[in-house]
């Protein structure tokens, strides 16, 4: 049973298999065991990154294309609930409305990038999308009318979850069941159900032609795959996944700028958490995504502490200093390329390889 | 079954392959033979669609193919093993089949209604595409190393996988490019065997690119030889291998050609 | 006759695979000296484990005295190595001539190159001189495989290491290949050759070292292994009327 | 309690992590005056919580949501960029209290998008504009506009246009944000301007990267065109320098407000940090010293409602003078100053020499919120 | 079935050799580059005007090239994508402020422009000496391997960022001109500025420099040959890693002086700097070809002059102009205008 739900795909490493139940139990009791509106939030995040990660894992680990556009996606899903919510009021048929004009548009556009320049090389495409989120994004400020430009959208969720809906008076195991809650577990459940859908993508027969395609794509079409077509869609799906994504995290925001969907910050965010994670093991944007997001949320935190151990030794102080914390993030993720080609989920399969193999 | 009409291809001025027409029948072993640089491996990339012919066409059973691309001519049904080992170096070597199997079966519409677009059946749901491809291996005697990835096999055997990821996609016409070059002597008859039953089953037609006059000999019921591009000889073994062409230009003491 | 190289006990692993378990063999110099074995029998590792592209985990490789343990590999080459690997090695971005101007440590350009060499390697090789300008890339596979033995004899050397260069190669052009080697011989150069070719090692060689599993398992004239039919078949799986 | 918790959320890291720094240390120091250096208030002491919101709307949100529901923070400060900070205005609104906004400009901030436990002690985009149209607006000269082509440039403009009664407006041009090269939007100004007659002005508003003075290498006097923009801080007005005479209307400049508070200000930050408080850093200190004068109204009382009551049309001294937070929008209406720039080769930058300061009483700034 | 053998016509080697073409130089995009300032004359109208663009158009466009070249050029010959290209470039920037504020004593005419040739030496250094650190720590596990590039790169990127943020802090920084290369010549009505004078000549001499190196010595023969086949190279007897050091330290300084370059044009800096020219320089050299010195020189010159012809007809259409010219150019050349083999 627990096989045929992640397809055939099992953890293969006790340790991963525990972090990843470890994980799940606790994004599900959240907001019961970590009261607070920041664990709230940083645990929203994470469902969010899981699912927009695992969907660029489909593009980058599994078919080998490197696409810088993955962000301009997520924008499309977010600002599309966004517009919706502004232009016809809240409401689930806004919601809904959004989200379907927002699908639309990534199909149409991933589909012509797909089709324009996936037949050049990776490194071609690569930069290509490049310019070609820098230009969305451009697109997206100079059409403010529209999208609120740098300042973005700020807007109301439909009734069960705006944060004002209150379902009983009384908290519940201490905790106010309000529309938070509903907005939380709605993503809860959207994000899982997305992520093992994923994983069954990437473990059928299509999954599979995806990797071939990402070994040696001219064997793959000389046995009779039209590569152009199996990446053009993994394309498409890995577009469609991201909308969601981004639709997901308007909803928990009820807010869409820039800066938390288009940036090529985001973008870097999405890489980071690949390769920390493990390219082409569904897994790794689960244990990616998590300790990403507490490192972001939390390293300061760490460093802070740091910095006053150190606080009179002169340089290091100062590279201790919290708001040195991207520093850090940069020296982690250099030395997991280094040291983990694989991520995190690479290494503990390769071990447990090894001791099974012992 | 298989026809190349005038088919010809230019790089800048040089002409790799000169006006070559040849029809080829099931059942039947047809070697290409020819000195280094020829045009062999070259005529077959023409068939197989890895190039763009300039001129002439290739036909399949009467059917046209000369504009599809390479992977519609797979489907159907030219095989094609190459000179230069092409696998899928980090799957393994079960996989580097299975993937083959997968194809010819979607390729035939028997991958579900999708074809290879199947998203959402598990690939081990196919429990027959794992067992052809345990069974293939055997055949090959690769099985010891089904769980090696590809990129760590010797030459030789990756040799005898590229050999295997052919037999797999069972076209009506397979492609050669010598097989054997490179692997070890005892290897090279478990190669020959296979392509020896393949000719027994009469309903698909075999080309044979190879240097290995004896192999050549043993295995061929005719020989096409290829000189600076052009078809020069055709004909029964015995016969070509005698002729002065051959014996000159491709065995012989003599330079191939007026430095 | 000294031996011009000698491995000792090599041990030699690739990552977490131990591939060569303790090899032991002399390449008198001078001669030709053959390598043979089946697939995976660790030949091509032994010539890396020389040229320092692998290093041996545990025992000792000495040219000409000395050892070149912990060496790298630009600093084994130049002291006059010639390697012709397994994959051929050649630069396809570059043209035949660039190819063989690098082969060339001495050239700076194609104008420096040793014309009379130059001469005999066309006469061996006429596809090279055909396609001097061609990007090495678009030759086809026996043309590399000429390229590829074509740099490695384009200056003197000591001592070449060639790994299978008969493969691919049309009839004619293996004989050319074997007169260049013979002629090799006679400018005194010591050659250590990997064969499948059994023909081949037979009309070149003057000694015989067999692998397998990583081991030297078989050492001794060639002459010898070439008359004694039993230990052919013993040691390299060769049938009666083998194909050779 | 016998606390008082302030959350102080502001660029720490970021794009804008400059500005940041200059408020939270103003911040800080605004505190340290306006109690007297005690850090009490009636008894309370005051806590600050301070938070990076690294320029991102979605972080500033859930840290404003944590501050006011896990840190108990009783009122808010910050942030640094205007997208943050209209993320953050609904969070203000569930949660029921207070958010001072400083140093982000967006008009809508005190527009559209506000609500009323919004307050603002930093200026809005239109009292820049404004005081900038205050100080060119004389008969006789001739305008072009120069702005970046988005939002803030537009509205930015607008504004302007708007309190322009005398003079006459020719041509606006807007660059992409992105800008590098200036010459053809430079050119294009030109053809627009050589030909008026009288007083020829360039009038510049941008912000961030890019540097748009760079078109006075195209030697503008040639034609008798001026430039004028507004004030910024010291770093970027180094390139005023090469422009003696340059008039325009700044927010602050620490050699021209005559106060008691600036005076304090502008020592203090001399002996401590050795450089003279920049833009921000007034910007910070008046924060500051709203809260602290708030408090002290309200006997350390941290109800919401209480301290709205309280702040609405409140006076309180800053650097700057005399602020009021207006009742319709709790914008707080300040003075802005009319400078013309003197090149003194003793500072890096160019030195605003004060023309005239333009009183709140001149500036009609439009009230833009739904009330 | 008997033999049917024709004898073959034995080529005569010199015609078959004749039938081996050489590459002929292709003039195309050059001739596009005149082509597009000649189409620009009657659209703008005034001469005057159009000169002024052109030239600071052509100024623009090398000083792009200066700060591209170092990405061509180590991505050309060692097929390395760096995307921490941005990072040397902001350092270069960086470095002149400061050499520009120790120098900010020297007077006269050659005292200030041997102040900035000063910065440029200085940060050439720095930026090579930082760059041969990042080769080794950074770039060199990953040789041969994009997706790998690409990343740690970036990760290099970020963390070099935040230590120019923790020397230089975090603000912007002016990087004002000296006086005598503030202003411009006047020609009739037309401007030319003076800074963009000595960016053209700057531009024109790396580019030489750069072409001289690469096809006339054998240190490009090698390179590119080490990129395919690093073990062979070794095999052959060369050191290559000394090498491929010395490309990246090149590409590095050439990323440095780019800064300055681009610094002084921009007359301040902030440590953002170089993940905003990044994109830019990325589209010129997709338009070059990847890795072709020439076709990066023609992309910068297209970009530079497209951008003030439209900035001046339709400002709207500059925002997309750079994006526009790639996509155009892919489309007529997929590969970029000088496409370099087997990339
Ligand atoms: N990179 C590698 N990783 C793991 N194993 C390897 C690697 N390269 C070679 N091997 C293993 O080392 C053994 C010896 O290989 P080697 O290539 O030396 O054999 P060989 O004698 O040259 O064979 P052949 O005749 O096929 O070329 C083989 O079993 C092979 O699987
Ligand atoms: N893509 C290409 N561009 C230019 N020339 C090419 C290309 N491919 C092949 N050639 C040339 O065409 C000729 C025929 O090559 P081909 O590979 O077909 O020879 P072959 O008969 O297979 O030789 P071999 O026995 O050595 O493999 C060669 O001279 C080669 O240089
Ligand atoms: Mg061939
Ligand atoms: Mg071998």
């Amino acid at each position: 049973m627990l096989n045929r739900i992640l397809s055939h795909d099992l953890p293969k490493s006790r340790w991963l298999a525990i972090a990843l139940v470890i994980i799940l139990i606790a994004l599900a009791v959240a907001p019961f065991a970590f009261p607070g509106s920041k664990a709230l939030s940083v645990a929203a995040k994470m469902l969010v990154f899981v699912l927009l990660v695992a969907s660029y894992d489909l593009l980058l680990g599994y078919t080998g294309i490197v696409s810088f556009a993955h962000t301009m996606f997520f924008g499309i899903g977010a600002y599309g609930v966004a517009i919706a919510s502004t232009r016809l009021g809240e409401g689930f048929g806004a919601v809904l409305a959004g989200l379907g004009i927002a699908l639309v548009i990534s199909l149409v556009l991933s589909l012509v990038i797909g089709l324009f320049s996936l037949r050049v090389k990776a490194i071609f495409y690569a930069m290509i999308t490049l310019a070609v989120a820098a230009a969305f994004q451009t697109l997206a400020s100079q059409l403010s009318d529209l999208t609120g430009g740098e300042d973005g959208l700020t807007f109301k969720n439909p009734g069960v979850l705006s944060p004002s809906f209150e379902l009983f008076e009384e908290p519940i195991l201490g905790v106010m069941v309000d529309g938070k809650l509903f907005s939380y577990y709605l993503l809860f459940v959207v994000v899982l159900v997305l992520f093992l859908a994923l994983l069954r993508i990437v473990n059928s027969p299509f999954g599979r032609v995806l990797q071939a395609i990402r070994e040696n794509d001219f064997r793959a079409e000389a046995i009779g795959y039209r590569t152009v077509v199996y990446r053009t869609l993994s394309n498409v799906m890995a577009a469609l996944f991201a909308t969601v994504a981004g639709a997901l995290l308007a909803l928990w925001l009820r807010y869409t700028g820039p800066d938390t969907t288009l940036s090529f910050e985001i973008m870097l965010d999405i890489l980071l958490i690949v390769v920390i994670g493990g390219m082409g093991t569904m897994y790794g944007a689960v244990v990616g995504a998590v300790l990403f997001v507490l490192a972001q949320n939390y390293l300061q935190d760490l460093l802070k502490i740091g910095e006053t151990a150190l606080a009179n030794v002169p340089v290091l102080s100062s590279l201790v200093s919290p708001d040195r914390w991207l520093l850090w993030l940069g020296v982690l993720f250099v030395l997991s390329v280094y040291h983990f080609p694989t991520g995190i989920v690479g290494k503990l399969r390769a071990r447990a390889l090894q001791r099974a193999a012992a | 079954m298989l026809e190349t009409k005038d088919l010809t291809i230019r790089f800048g001025g040089h002409v790799a392959v000169d006006h070559v027409s040849c029809a080829f029948k099931p059942g039947t072993l047809t070697a290409i033979v020819g000195p280094n640089g020829a045009g062999k491996t070259t005529y077959f990339n023409l068939i197989s669609g890895q190039l763009p012919a300039s001129e002439g066409r290739v036909l399949l059973d009467g059917e046209d193919l000369t504009g599809l691309p390479a992977p519609l001519r797979t489907r159907r049904g030219l095989g094609r093993a190459f000179q230069l080992t092409q696998l899928f170096p980090n799957l393994s070597v079960r996989e580097n089949v299975r993937l083959a199997i997968q194809a010819r079966e979607s390729g035939r519409g028997k991958g579900g209604p999708m074809g290879g677009l199947d998203l959402w059946r598990v690939w081990l749901d196919r429990q027959a595409w794992v067992d052809e491809a345990e069974a293939l291996l055997a055949q090959v005697r690769l099985a010891d190393k089904r769980d090696v990835a590809a990129s760590a096999l010797p030459h030789g055997d990756q040799r005898k996988l590229e050999v295997a990821l052919l037999i797999a996609l069972d076209p009506k016409v397979f492609m050669f490019d010598e097989p054997t070059a490179g692997m070890s002597v005892d290897d090279v008859p478990v190669i020959l065997d296979l392509i020896r039953s393949l000719k027994q089953r009469r309903d698909c037609a075999i080309l044979l690119v190879e240097h290995k006059m004896d192999v050549v000999r043993e295995l061929s019921d005719r020989i096409i030889v290829l000189h600076n591009g052009a078809l020069v000889a055709d004909g029964e073994p015995a016969a070509v291998i005698a002729s002065p062409v051959v014996q000159q230009a491709y065995l012989g003491m003599a330079a191939e050609e007026p430095a | 006759m000294s031996n011009i190289l000698e491995l000792s006990g090599v041990h030699t692993h690739i990552g977490a695979y131990h591939i060569l378990h303790g090899v032991d063999f002399a390449v008198p110099a001078g001669e030709v000296t053959m390598l043979l074995g089946r697939n995976g029998a660790g030949k091509t590792t032994t010539l890396r484990t020389i040229m320092g592209l692998w290093q041996p985990s545990q025992g000792d490789v000495r040219f000409k005295g000395r050892s070149l343990k912990g060496q790298a590999t630009p600093d084994i080459a130049t002291q006059g190595i010639a390697y012709v690997p397994e994959n051929m090695g050649i630069f396809s971005d570059l043209t035949v001539k660039e190819n063989m101007v690098l082969a060339a440590r001495a050239a700076r350009h194609a104008g420096e190159l040793d014309t009379k060499r130059l001469d005999w390697i066309f006469d061996l090789f006429p596809a090279l001189k055909k396609f001097w300008l061609y990007p090495a890339g678009k030759l086809s596979g026996g043309q590399k495989q000429m390229l590829a033995v074509a740099r490695a004899i384009c200056e003197p050397r000591e001592l070449i290491l060639i790994d299978e260069p008969s493969k691919g190669l049309a009839p004619s052009i293996i004989q050319n290949l074997i007169s260049a080697f013979n002629e090799l011989k006679r400018q005194r150069t010591t050659i250590l050759l990997v064969e499948q070719n059994f023909m081949m090692a037979k009309a070149l060689g003057d000694h015989v070292a067999v692998m397998d599993d990583g081991r030297v398992v078989h050492r001794g004239a060639m002459r010898e292994l070439a008359e004694d039919q039993s230990l052919q078949q013993r040691l390299l799986g060769l049938s009666l009327g083998a194909h050779q | 309690a016998d606390e008082i918790r302030i959350a102080h959320i502001y660029s720490k890291t970021g794009p804008l992590e400059a500005y940041g720094k200059q408020t939270a240390l103003g911040f800080l120091m605004g505190l340290d005056y306006a109690t007297g250096g005690t850090m009490a208030v009636a008894g309370k002491k005051l806590v600050v919580i301070e938070k990076d919101d690294q320029g991102k709307p979605d972080l500033g949100k859930s840290l404003l949501a944590a501050a006011y529901n896990d840190d108990k923070a009783d009122l808010a400060v910050g942030p640094t960029s205007s997208g943050v900070a209209l993320a953050m205005l609904p969070v203000a609104e569930e949660a029921k209290k207070i958010l001072l906004v400083e140093p982000a400009v967006a008009d809508s901030i005190t527009g559209d998008k506000w609500n009323k436990y919004i307050f603002r002690t930093g200026r809005n985009s239109s009292q820049d504009a404004i005081s900038n149209a205050v100080a060119l607006d004389k008969a006789g000269v001739t305008i072009a506009t120069l702005a970046q082509d988005y939002a803030f440039g537009r509205d930015g403009v607008k504004a302007f246009k708007e309190s322009i009664k005398n003079a006459k407006i020719v041509h606006e041009e807007y660059l992409p944000t992105t800008t590098t090269d200036f010459t053809a939007g430079a050119q294009r100004l030109i053809d627009k301007l050589k030909d008026q007659p009288g007083r020829k002005v360039i009038w510049i508003i941008w912000a961030g990267a890019g540097n748009p003075f760079k078109i006075a290498d195209m030697d503008l006097k040639r034609y008798n065109i001026e430039i004028a923009t507004g004030g910024n801080i010291l770093p970027a007005m180094a390139s005023y320098k090469q422009f003696p005479g340059m008039e325009g209307a700044t927010y602050y400049y620490f050699g021209i407000p005559k106060n008691a508070v600036n005076e304090w200000l502008v020592a203090n930050h001399y002996s401590k940090h050795k450089t003279p408080p920049d833009f921000f850093t007034a910007g910070g200190m008046s924060a500051a010293i709203a809260v602290v004068e708030a408090l002290k109204k309200t006997k350390g009382d941290t109800a919401t409602n209480k301290l709205i009551g309280t702040m609405e049309g409140m006076s309180f001294d800053t650097p700057k003078g005399k602020m009021t937070f207006r009742k319709e929008d709790h914008q707080a209406m300040q003075s802005m100053y009319h400078f013309k720039i003197k090149a003194d080769p003793a500072f890096a930058w160019g030195v605003p020499e004060l023309v005239r300061e333009i009183k709140p009483e001149e500036m009609s700034v439009p009230i833009r919120n739904k009330r | 079935m008997t033999a049917t053998v024709s004898t073959p016509t034995a080529a005569p080697a010199a015609a078959a050799a004749a039938a081996v073409p050489k590459a002929r130089f292709d003039w195309v995009p050059l001739a596009l580059v005149a082509a597009l300032a000649l189409a620009a004359w009657p659209l703008i109208g005034s001469s005057s005007t159009w000169l002024t663009l052109t030239v600071a158009g052509l100024a623009m466009g090398l000083i792009v090239f200066i700060t591209a070249s170092g990405l061509t050029l180590v991505f050309g010959l060692m097929d390395v994508l760096n995307f921490g290209h941005g990072v040397f470039i902001a350092l270069g920037a960086f470095v002149a402020t400061s050499v520009l504020g120790a120098t900010a004593g020297w007077t006269g005419g050659f005292g200030q422009l041997g102040g900035v040739f000063l910065a440029m030496l200085v940060a050439m250094a720095t930026a090579g000496a930082i760059g041969w650190a990042f080769e080794r720590v950074i770039v060199r596990p990953v040789y041969g391997l994009h997706l790998k590039q690409i990343l740690i790169t970036m990760g290099g990127m970020i963390v070099g960022e935040e230590i120019i943020k923790m020397i230089w802090g975090p603000g912007q920084i002016p990087l004002p001109l000296p006086d005598v290369l503030r202003g411009s010549y006047l020609i009739g009505d037309a401007a030319i500025g003076k800074y963009r004078v000595l960016a053209m000549v700057i531009g024109l001499v790396v580019f030489a420099a750069l072409v001289f190196t690469l096809n006339r010595t054998k240190i490009g023969l090698l390179i590119r040959a080490g990129v395919q086949d690093r073990e062979m190279v070794e095999s052959l007897g060369y050191r290559i890693r000394r090498l491929f050091v010395g490309v990246f330290v090149a590409g590095s300084a050439l990323a440095g002086l780019g800064g300055v370059m681009w610094g002084l044009f921009q007359q301040n800096v902030i440590p953002q700097l170089g993940g905003q020219v990044n994109v830019l320089i990325f589209i010129v050299i997709i338009i070059g070809g990847l890795g072709s010195t020439l076709g990066c020189f023609v992309g910068a010159l297209l970009v530079g002059l497209l951008a003030n012809y439209t900035g001046y007809l339709t400002p709207k259409v500059a925002l997309f102009s750079n994006i526009g010219l790639m996509v155009a150019i892919l489309l007529w050349r997929p590969q970029g205008l000088y496409p370099v083999t087997n990339r």
